[in-house]
């Protein structure tokens, strides 16, 4: 191996170099805005009389680039649709159109940072859907601090909806882990009587939330729980863990794994030792394409997961109206962006929705009003919502969807249960 | 006693995914003197291919034999196109240049095929055998069939077989080796197209159970190079012996070690293999080498 | 001939004059450009500075790090939690050094005996193993979720904005590593890297003790990432164990190399690379950046197999090739014996 | 017609010239040695003919013009480099390097013949048989070298400095199994070589080189008589 010899007076002018391309590239120290026209209040940065631009970043490559995809596909769907037919109509009278301006984290917590900056500087209005919880964590704190909506953020930590008070700034869109877990342990409850439970759940703020949500709602009654296990999702394999649990022959299993193969994992191999409990499902990987069939699901006496979103696919819904124009705006519009489904393409139009309802009632083309807005929401049917499912955005200290209907799987599709 | 042997069973069946793609990375050190981290993208890629010709009605056979020519192909282009510039140079450029095919092809494979995993047929049933209380996967066996068959041929190939000494001897000094009248360019080439090829057999072996996306081989590349160096780099036989050792070791740790638990699991086998490098720098099955100077 | 010695003597007279200009322009530039340059700048600093350890231990000594990710955790995990325990700034910065390098000298103990890819497999370990254990250790890590802090926070003494005051810090604090780095590198202890790198029974007989002197490169490598961890929450203001994923190990070996190794304004150039070229791949096309930052990768390794740093002495060999057509890739004339050993700087010790 | 034909060859590295229009010419059988101070183009002379460095003029191996290709196809068509620094496979066994050594032949019994007589040439090699190359020591991996070389069945072979870093007696043991070599083969030979002593127990004609020239030509015997070639390589 030979060592290259380099010149010492090419440090200075490399880094003259940078500066220089830095300086050129760079903006001058005023801060940018874009100011509108007219209005009675001055108006946010991002947001003209007939234009507003949102930014979103999620992971686009590496391994959680499937569902990340989708929180930017599903979104882009719903406004560029919506623009198509001529845009947003704001409370102020005006009528809008929607930029979405995205970028890729690949999940890491700086880069996410980074992207946010970027886009702030490039003069977004607001931040809106991103996916992961260590990536929107780490922009929350200068999200508030700058004053730039972090919103309707499709990451179910409790962190970014429990206090509203605390980060005004920010706000989550999915149920919180802890909520889904805890209607697991509620239908168990119901049922008053013995039950026992073995839980596979992810290390991290997913799968305590998960486990933290069900063990509340259990807490003092007759379910209990016989063992416990975890996995890091880049495992290659959890069948250890399944074994191990199976040992337990616990009446239920509650499989809180995020990573699809994973979760077909464990349900081949619990039932290859012969186990066969009932089965809870977190929402995002019970897909019945991807991950029932493929795990072999209706061998069980029954897999339960939580829902509140239709799954577009699904023959049961082929004639939803809300589901036929996700599926022409996806076509038309997401599928550049991924060509897999994941329930986050659903979320993430959803939140399109939600989004169109806030501006609908937003007065002045300012971010605080924006955030008055959209905290004051409730009752709201947004498109591919389950029956019963409404957004509510009122409460200080949950998401915008904190309700879940647990459905049943019977072979084919998802069927609503009354229940255990 | 049954529920230990089960957990040896599914460790062995985890550590066959970490050997095969391990077998890939040792044909190529062994054919190259190289490592190449791209060697679980390039067997990604290759599984696709497999993929596109089941989707559009191929038989899975059919899908294998095409993808392991296309891995075959792609593997010696690469050699010729990319890699063939940073041989010889400083090692650590060309381990680099094997990251950037990593990123690139992983990033190709995105772009055509989005990142999600999708569900991929098996060779084998889906069946289960119990064995006295022990429950084994056909599609396990199966794996682990193929695998060790694999490991023979490779075996044979570098022990036996004039053109295994000849690439063994183009990694051991490509120079040197012209002297002798050795076709250097083309034994590279084939040794990458060999161990590209071979990537796709390993590819659409694990495929059925780790579900084929860009990334899909990602983590599994850190657990096949501790195999593969576990087993000391130049022997087929160590890489698989390691990866069952690394699966088995992880499995019994997390299962029966509560300090260490289902999340640490992991430091085991890396704990193992520094203690094993410390003492035996060659590796478990590695021929030792003693340089004078 | 004459040329390049005109050369050399203009070179001479323009550097500390080169210097000042550069030291200028960085002194004024958070007080022009908008707070999104003067955070992209100052990240940059941060990895300059990670690599700067990386290439102490991988450029200068010769020895494979794939663990420069779990120092900069380490680092910025005492950081984060001396910050929130209301630690005087200079000790937690101390302590953000010390550990990190105590955790490498004593990894180098055990495994500085290795060579080459067993080398590489310890050292990543240290990034695989040390995910979980920051998961399992969240009383003061945070767990999976990260440390958030707020600090750094400028001074009600200056009339600076949070960028510009994060900026000047951390800068300044790298530049000062930096000074340090790079005088150890061009002395007594750069040249046994060296000599240690290029050849290990030249060293012996020299007296030098290879395995001391890599132990020695891995605790410097590893106190310098600590550093920048520290720096690396003063920016991000945020921990968590991604940070210290494998995946930023391997990135950061990648900017290194890209960078040029072996070569202190590498370091430099690497963490341009490292910002830049995500933000590029993303203003071309965000749901494509794996794909664009590979290809972008390999072009510039083709180009520069020594690094962006080589970039000024490859113009200058195509310039020459074209004059002289007969000219072939430079190899050893092999009549000669005994070719001396080259420090890293190109004198011989 | 001589075996081997060089015609105002140059050869360089990059920036510099080593060789400066060399002609020279070795027949059938015969052997030649090549003298001359370091940096006078000895080594790259050798390259030259093998291939591994670029050159211009013409090199003619048995009337064909070899200039211009590699070594893996001069070394196919019979020109076995024995080159500086002990050319062996580090990472294989003897008997490998040995096997390598015999890769473009066909005829496997005569094959398992040629090993046997290189073991017959080089005793200490049958003890290390099954040892890396790595593990030999110097002398036996100059002899391993030579008999790699050896295993080609070569017309011709280029043998570099081996003597370089072996202790005398050692050296002499080399040379005198090249001596054998030569004698019991007939295997053509040029010879690079600092010590002339040594170079001229092998070969019976000589050539100089200064600076990339060719400086003296002529028989061993002539060149023994010439004051200025005994000053400079005989030691007085």
């Amino acid at each position: 191996m030979k060592s290259v010899q380099h010149p010492r007076r090419l440090s200075g002018a490399v880094a003259l170099i940078g500066v220089t391309a830095l300086l050129v590239s760079g903006c001058t120290r005023e801060e940018a805005s874009t100011p509108s026209s007219s209005g009675t209040a001055e108006a946010s940065p991002g947001i003209t009389d007939t234009t507003v631009s949102l930014g979103i970043s999620s992971p686009l490559s590496g391994a959680t680039a499937g569902p990340g995809s989708c929180t930017v596909a599903g979104l882009d769907s719903f406004l560029e649709a919506k623009n198509a037919e001529g845009g947003f109509t704001f409370g102020d009278g005006k009528t809008r159109k929607v930029t979405l301006e995205y970028l890729d984290d690949a999940y890491d917590p700086a880069k996410a940072v980074a992207n946010f900056r970027q886009l702030v500087n490039k003069g977004i209005f607001a931040y809106v859907g991103a996916l992961g919880t260590p990536t929107n964590a780490a922009v929350m704190p200068i999200a508030n601090q700058q004053e730039v909506p972090q919103v309707l953020l499709t990451a179910g930590a409790g962190e970014f909806s429990d206090d509203q008070q605390a980060n005004p700034w920010t706000s989550g869109f999915v149920p919180t882990y802890t909520t889904e877990g805890a209607a697991f342990g509620k239908l168990l409850v119901d049922a008053n009587q013995p039950i026992t439970v073995a839980t596979l759940v992810q290390n991290d703020d997913y799968g305590t939330g998960y486990l933290d949500g069900f063990q509340s709602a259990i807490e003092g009654s007759q379910v209990k729980v016989l063992d416990s296990a975890t996995y890091e999702p880049t495992d290659t394999s959890v069948d250890g863990q399944v074994t191990q649990l199976a040992a337990s022959k616990a009446d239920v299993l509650l499989s809180a794994v995020s990573v699809t193969p994973l979760q077909v994992g464990v349900l081949t191999k619990a039932q290859s030792l012969g186990w066969k409990p009932r089965i809870f499902l977190p929402s995002n990987t019970s897909t019945p394409a991807t991950v029932l069939q493929p795990g072999g699901a209706a061998a069980y006496p029954d897999v339960y997961t939580p829902s509140f979103a239709k799954t577009p696919a699904s023959p049961a819904f082929a004639n939803d109206p809300d589901v036929q124009a996700y599926n022409t705006a996806f076509e038309q519009y997401g599928s550049k962006i991924t060509k897999t489904y994941t329930p986050h393409c659903a979320w993430s139009y959803a939140e399109g929705a939600v989004l169109g309802e806030a501006f609908s009632t937003m007065e002045e083309p300012t971010r605080e009003a924006f955030m008055t807005s959209l905290r004051s929401i409730s009752g709201f049917q947004a498109p591919l919502l389950l029956d019963g499912i409404t957004i509510d955005t009122t409460k200080e200290d949950q998401a915008a969807v904190f309700t879940v209907n647990l459905v049943r799987y019977n072979g084919t599709g998802y069927e609503p249960v009354q229940g255990y | 006693m049954s529920y230990f042997v089960q957990l040896v069973v599914d460790g062995l069946a985890t550590g066959s995914i970490y050997g095969a793609l391990a077998l890939a990375i040792v044909l190529v050190n062994r054919s190259t003197g190289m490592i190449n981290f791209s060697q679980g993208a390039l067997a990604v890629l290759s599984t696709f291919v497999a993929y596109a010709v089941v989707q559009a009605g191929g038989p899975l056979l059919l899908g294998l034999v095409v993808a392991v020519a296309f891995g075959v192909v792609l593997g010696a282009v690469l050699e010729r196109l990319v890699v063939r510039r940073f041989e010889g140079g400083d090692p650590n450029t060309a381990v680099v240049a094997t990251i950037g095919l990593l990123v690139l092809v992983s990033g190709i494979a995105g772009a055509i095929w989005s990142y999600d995993p999708r569900a991929f047929p098996s060779l084998f049933p889906n069946e289960t055998l119990a064995l006295g209380g022990v429950f084994v996967s056909v599609r396990s066996l199966g794996t682990t069939a193929v695998l060790v068959a694999v490991m023979v041929a490779l075996q044979l190939l570098f022990r036996a077989t004039k053109l295994g000494l000849a690439m063994r001897a183009v990694a051991d000094n490509p120079g040197s080796s012209a002297l002798s009248g050795l076709p250097v360019s083309r034994l590279l080439m084939l040794g990458w197209g060999i161990a590209a090829g071979l990537g796709a057999v390993a590819g659409v072996l694990v495929a059925p159970q780790l579900f084929i996306s860009p990334t899909m081989l990602d983590f599994t590349l850190v657990y096949a190079l501790a195999a593969a160096i576990l087993g000391g780099l130049d022997s087929p036989l160590g890489a698989v012996v390691a990866g069952w050792f690394i699966g088995v070791v992880e499995n019994l740790a997390g299962a029966y070690v509560d300090v260490i638990g289902n999340d640490l699991k992991i430091a085991v086998p890396f704990a193992a293999m520094i203690v094993v490098l410390v003492l035996r720098p060659q590796g478990l099955f590695g021929r030792r080498t003693v340089v004078r100077v | 001939m004459a040329g390049a010695l005109v050369r050399l003597r203009a070179a001479r007279w323009s550097r500390p004059a080169l210097a000042l200009v550069v030291a200028v322009l960085l002194v004024l530039l958070p007080l022009v450009s908008s707070p999104y340059v003067n955070y992209q700048v100052t990240t940059m600093a941060v990895f300059a500075v990670a690599l700067l350890g990386l290439n102490v231990v991988m450029g200068y000594a010769g020895q494979v790090s794939l663990g420069q990710s779990a120092f900069i955790g380490i680092g910025a995990y005492v950081a984060g939690y001396g910050t929130t325990h209301g630690w005087p700034l200079l000790l937690t910065f101390l302590l953000c050094c010390l550990l990190p390098g105590v955790v490498g000298m004593l990894v180098a103990l055990a495994a500085a005996r290795l060579r080459g890819l067993a080398l590489a497999m310890v050292t990543i370990a240290l990034p695989i193993v040390g995910t979980p254990v920051a998961k399992r250790l969240s009383d003061v890590t945070g767990g999976s979720q990260g440390l958030t802090v707020s600090w750094l926070d400028p001074p009600s003494w200056v009339a600076l904005a949070d960028d510009q005051w994060r900026y000047y810090v951390v800068v300044a604090i790298a530049a000062v590593v930096f000074l340090l780095t790079r005088n150890l590198v061009r002395g007594r202890v750069g040249r046994s890297f060296a000599i240690v790198r290029d050849n290990e029974a030249v060293a012996l007989s020299m007296g030098i003790s290879p395995y001391r002197t890599k132990v020695l490169a891995f605790t410097l490598a590893s106190t310098i990432g600590g550093a920048s961890g520290f720096l690396y929450l003063a920016v991000v203001q945020y921990t968590s164990p991604e940070t210290l994923s494998f995946g930023t190990s391997i990135n950061l070996v990648v900017a290194m190399v890209i960078g040029g190794s072996g070569s202190i304004a590498g370091a430099v150039l690497g963490a341009v690379y490292y910002v830049l070229v995500p933000v590029l791949a993303g203003q071309l096309d965000a749901s494509r950046t794996a794909l664009l930052s590979g290809a972008f990768l390999l072009l510039v390794l083709f180009v520069l197999p020594g690094g962006l740093v080589s970039l000024p002495r490859r113009v200058q060999q195509l310039l020459t090739r074209r004059r002289r057509r007969s000219a072939t890739p430079s190899d050893d004339p092999g009549d000669r014996t005994g070719t001396p050993v080259l420090t890293s700087d190109g004198r011989t010790p | 017609m001589s075996l081997l034909e060089l015609q105002d060859v140059t050869a360089s590295y990059g920036q510099g010239s080593v060789l400066h229009g060399i002609s020279l010419s070795l027949a059938e059988h015969g052997a030649t040695g090549i003298l001359g101070a370091n940096g006078a183009g000895k080594t790259t002379t050798l390259r030259a003919i093998s291939g591994t460095v670029r050159t211009t003029g013409r090199i003619l191996f048995d009337g064909r013009d070899i200039s211009g290709l590699g070594p893996d196809r001069t070394a196919r068509l019979g020109i076995a480099h024995v080159p500086e620094g002990r050319g062996t496979l580090p990472q294989l066994s003897v008997r490998e390097n040995l096997l390598v050594g015999a890769y473009q032949r066909r005829d496997r019994k005569q094959i398992a013949t040629d090993v046997d007589y290189c073991l017959d040439l080089f005793p200490q090699l049958q003890q290390r048989i099954a040892s890396h190359a790595a593990a030999l020591s110097g002398g036996e991996q100059q002899m391993l070298a030579v008999a790699r070389a050896f295993m080609a069945k070569p017309r011709l072979m280029l043998l570099d400095e081996a003597s370089l870093g072996l202790a005398p007696s050692t050296a002499r043991h080399v040379y005198e199994a090249v001596r054998r070599l030569r004698r019991e083969t007939g295997l053509s030979m040029l010879v690079v070589e600092q010590n002339a002593v040594l170079a001229f127990s092998v070969v019976e004609h000589v050539t100089v080189l200064e600076t990339g020239r060719v400086t003296v030509e002529g028989r061993t015997d002539e060149l023994m008589g010439m004051d200025s070639v005994r000053r400079a390589y005989l030691g007085g």
